[in-house]
């Protein structure tokens, strides 16, 4: 009655699950089948709490691969009810999750690959960076967060390249966004591909400097989920297309969350916002 | 108890199990073919379908709530004569082994909604047409479909018209009395009732000041709807003769029995498909190990058996 | 921020904070009042009243749902004359001390309805009278009070004309257009309207095939119909200029700032007293420290504060 | 702001919880307060998860107080979502409880009281069986259950005075329900007072037997319970009355849930079935 994909529903067990600040949490997880074949930015849907509460689960990427170990890992940052029930989560504990979803990064013939990560945002990113170092690639990362409390695994991507850091209250780097570094770079030398992830207005930034550059790069989106599977079209995200409104919805958890920066519209062409559907109720 | 006969009469349809999938939460059944046999199913009712392609909302379009989710898609789907070319076609197997595909009609206008169904009708690729009336955007109106008995007649009845397959009619559960509606549904040739749909609601971000999903209002489904979803059932089960699917907060075995005690003669599950991809095989087999724990012989023995 | 200024005026009254524990779930407040001062909250409606003492519905009477409660008590009480004698004279220290005490009244015809209220009018034992218009079950006529708006415009207009204190006129959500039902009680003389009362709704036991709840069906309350109940209180106050005591799953500050956001002036903490006897308090507590986190000196900033 | 009830809301921490048969747990709790206060009969809400599911706190008779140890405990059967939540609880961990409630025995000057106990309804016994025996009472107990696995507690009350037991599958003791014992007692001797607790049918045999020999009895009730302090009239019970009806329904958690066996009334007079009220959503 099983088919392929059913591998993916899997239980887990809780290696290490600790607050690195206050508010966020990094979660070591025993998934054998997961790790063996997880992709870097490929996503996790994670059943938080048994039962029925929450209703959904919640999506998470990868932060890390141990396929030796059988392990992976997830940083999370507490921001509502379903991370908060998440921090309770003792080792030892069984999580059920589902995934590996989504696509992952695609870093093709690439040989210089500028990692951007904001906040939250870097998480995947490391995942990323450690492939690509595996396969013999150079990385230079370029990392901003609030403050250096929110700098996450900086010493990590030392060990693999290049490291610019950049605060927003300049307590550690330079007081600045972190496209300021990126540029600076650009200025001098060339990335074959960027690839990145955090808030939407670091990925604006992003897209328009990639743009303008003619550089590739890879965006990994967020979107509120439903089922995580691509059948509820609940997860849209605005892109590109040969349609007369210029555009169509493609699904972060199915046709993402890795999308290329230059197919992705972070505000909708002219009339679209009002061209809404079906409203109050209906779907 | 080793067997049990799960086989139901649905109207004029035929299932293997009472279990239906539910439009717009299985999309055109893909997806979750992945995951099992689909075959395991009593039929899936694919996503709602109109005239043209439709680009859907902004988003987010999903809020979770307490026992449930709302949900604001706006029907976004590739148009009716690219579901018949490219979404339906890869189903035919699927009825072949005896599970139902349903499609699910939505519209602006009445003259869209005899359009969509006449071409799926006349595709032979549906066992079946659900109409989903509970849209409140309709052309030139303002009122919805689905939720005055007059307009109800009057769609429902153009509809059937043209619809050379058995015809099921979706019910929005927003209404002051929902046999009257059921009612007139019936009257107009409808062969099967579905209910409910979702009910209307909203989701507010406090700190951020702004409603969640960028439609503002969606629909509420899940858990939290079922004891509505039931009663419903039950009312329109008790005024008349009609076949039921019953629909709202499906996510076990217990919770499908509940259903047919209520009255109704299949069951319809939606966003437990979200909440678990296996979400409604789970729902077939533990009724089926309900009817053996409760040594049932054949599941029509539940369908209104409700003692009160 | 040290001091927020938590009063509303909510049409014709004033209230410390915008927080009311709402009717049938705080009794005559005496239990509570056990457990803290409940000059804590804005105000507090009593449970319902009718003309005649009333013995309520055989047990069960409550059932649990995903997110919610289902009850159907019955409006068992003790009849207007004995709330006047016995129960409402020690709630009026509370109102000395600044907190509203509320009279509901329910009732099986007009004559009922009217009786009851200008019994608790007269007596001065309340500051206003909240008319509970939801109830199905009426003298002769088997349609429901607050379902329909000419009904509606009946009895609340008999009502207002022997009513001297404000009148609050609370409504069902069982309608397919609360607006219609809201303008109605305006136009025949309500002050303020509030709403949610519960959704109707039933529970089944599928091992015994039994319903659970003696009356069969009951009214669904708790967080899962929270979304349905702001989506109804921001529709009526878009819709018209008239304030609004939101009702429905609230169980925290947040809750009740998404309430005024949507458009309440006050709010009302129902099935939270049930699930935690400090519920109401808590949301006092919570939602002025909601508004000192947001740096927001006056909760009236809050009121309609959706930005959409 | 807080008065003197609010001390009835305290979080306890789980000493231990185990299953003495597959389905019906031992639990422990520390509670000092409770312990220090609590009386015989009276019961406890339990919130078998922190957050808002399950909607309701579940309802509990104490199975023994141990003032000493500051203890409370509680024999409690799985048969729903909120048992099966609360078999997960381990030892260590907070559960948040309100009580105590309700009203408890009355031993009044009784020297010689019958205990009457059908399955789970053999715990709440316990307790009353430790303070009547500690106050230089005598107790004889009538214990009945499905199966000798489901005889709880028998070895304690042997310790405290005379035990009858029966078994609906004659496993343990005689194949018989718990009311034979009882009048096969009452014909050679007379108890002062008659404890009873256990399912309906059981309780009403023993209102009969009561009534006709005259003998005092309380019944301990159970009820579905919304708010378990007396406000919100769920748990409503039937007892005799002045009224036209001839009964009212009285507060299992607020009035019981101890009652009289000769006020109680297991079922309505005549019409009273149809007197309904409000039906229909409303309350
Ligand atoms: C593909 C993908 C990868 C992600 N990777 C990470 C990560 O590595 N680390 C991390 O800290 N966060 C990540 N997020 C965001 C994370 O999913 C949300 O922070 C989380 O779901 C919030 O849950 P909550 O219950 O605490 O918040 P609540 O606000 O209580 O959640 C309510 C609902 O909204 C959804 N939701 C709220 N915020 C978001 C959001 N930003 N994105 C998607 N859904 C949201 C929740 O899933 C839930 O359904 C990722 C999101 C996506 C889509
Ligand atoms: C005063 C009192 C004392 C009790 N003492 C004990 C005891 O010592 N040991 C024990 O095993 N059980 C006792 N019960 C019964 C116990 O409360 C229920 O078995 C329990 O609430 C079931 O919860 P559930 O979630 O597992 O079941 P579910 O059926 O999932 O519960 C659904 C809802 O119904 C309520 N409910 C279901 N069955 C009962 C019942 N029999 N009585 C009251 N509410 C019910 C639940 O509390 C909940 O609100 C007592 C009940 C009362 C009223
Ligand atoms: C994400 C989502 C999309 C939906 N799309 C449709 C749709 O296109 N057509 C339709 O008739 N109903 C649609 N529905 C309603 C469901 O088919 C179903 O009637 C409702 O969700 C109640 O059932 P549930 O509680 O099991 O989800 C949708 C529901 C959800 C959650
Ligand atoms: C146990 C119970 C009894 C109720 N009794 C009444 C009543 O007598 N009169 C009335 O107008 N509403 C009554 N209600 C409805 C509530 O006042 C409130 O409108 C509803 O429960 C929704 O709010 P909530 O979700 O916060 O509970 C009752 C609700 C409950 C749960
Ligand atoms: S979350 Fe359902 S399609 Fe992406
Ligand atoms: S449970 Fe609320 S009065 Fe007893």
């Amino acid at each position: 009655m099983l088919r392929e994909d059913a591998r993916k529903l899997q239980l887990t067990s809780v290696v290490d699950n600790r607050p690195l600040t206050p508010d966020v949490y990094h979660l070591i997880l025993k998934a054998p089948k997961l790790a063996a074949e997880a992709k870097p930015g490929q996503f996790v849907m994670v059943k938080v709490a048994p039962g029925l509460e929450p209703t959904l689960r919640r999506p998470f990427s990868l932060h890390r691969i141990d396929r030796e170990m059988g392990q992976v890992e997830i940083i999370y940052q507490v921001v509502g009810r379903g991370t908060d029930i998440l921090t309770a989560r003792r080792a030892g504990e069984g999580i059920e999750i589902l995934g590996p979803l989504g696509n992952g990064f695609c870093l093709q013939e690439a040989k210089l690959i500028g990692l951007v990560g904001g906040g939250m945002g870097i998480a995947p990113l490391l995942a990323a960076a450690e492939q690509a170092v595996q396969e013999g690639r150079e990385i230079v990362a370029f990392l901003g967060a609030r403050t250096g409390d929110y700098l996450l695994a900086q010493e990590e991507f030392e060990r693999l390249g290049q490291v610019f850091v950049v605060t927003d209250d300049g307590s550690v780097g330079e007081k600045a966004l972190v496209s300021k570094p990126l540029q600076d770079y650009l200025q001098t030398k060339q990335l074959d591909l960027i690839l990145g992830c955090g808030p939407t207005p670091m990925l604006k930034a992003l897209k328009s400097i990639a743009d303008t550059q003619g550089t590739l790069a890879q965006l990994s989106l967020e979107q509120r989920m439903g089922c995580g599977v691509g059948a509820c079209l609940g997860c849209a995200f605005p892109v590109k297309a040969n349609t007369p409104e210029g555009y169509i919805y493609k699904r972060v958890c199915y046709d993402g969350p890795v999308f290329w920066a230059h197919e992705v519209l972070f505000s909708l062409p002219n009339e679209a916002a009002k061209q809404g559907g079906c409203s109050g109720g209906q779907s | 108890m080793d067997k049990v006969d799960c086989r139901v009469q649905l109207g004029p349809l035929k299932l293997k199990n009472p279990v239906l999938t539910m439009s717009g939460t299985f999309g055109f059944g893909q997806e979750y073919g992945k995951y099992y046999d689909l075959s395991a199913l009593g039929g899936i009712i694919v996503k709602a379908m109109t005239a043209n392609p439709r680009l859907g909302n902004p988003p987010p379009r999903i809020a979770e709530t307490p026992g449930g989710i709302l949900n604001a898609i706006g029907l976004q789907n590739p148009g009716v004569d690219a579901a018949i070319a490219e979404e339906l076609p890869p189903l035919q197997d699927l009825r072949r082994r005896g599970t139902l595909v349903i499609g699910n009609v939505s519209g602006y206008s009445f003259d869209e909604y005899c359009a969509v169904t006449k071409k799926l009708s006349d595709s032979g690729l549906v066992d079946a047409i659900e109409l989903n009336i509970s849209c409140p955007n309709v052309k030139g109106g303002g009122m919805a479909f689905g939720t005055h008995p007059d307009t109800v007649y009057k769609v429902v009845a153009s509809v059937r018209a043209v619809c050379d397959v058995p015809l099921i009619v979706k019910l929005s559960p927003n209404v002051t009395d929902i046999t009257e509606i059921a009612f007139s549904a019936a009257k107009a040739g409808a062969d099967i009732l579905s209910l409910i749909n979702t009910l209307s609601g909203m989701a507010i971000d406090a700190k951020r000041r702004r409603p969640i999903l960028s439609n503002v209002t969606g629909g509420l489904s899940g858990p939290a709807i079922k004891p509505v979803a039931l009663k419903m059932v039950y009312q329109v089960a008790q005024a008349m003769d009609i076949p039921i699917i019953g629909v709202g907060g499906i996510v076990s075995g217990t919770d499908a029995a509940e259903f047919l005690l209520a009255g109704a003669t299949a069951v319809g599950v939606g966003t437990a498909n979200l909440m678990d991809p296996l979400g409604a095989l789970k729902v077939v087999q533990e009724l089926e190990q309900f009817l053996k724990e409760q040594k049932i012989r054949s599941v029509t023995e539940l369908i209104g058996g409700l003692i009160v």
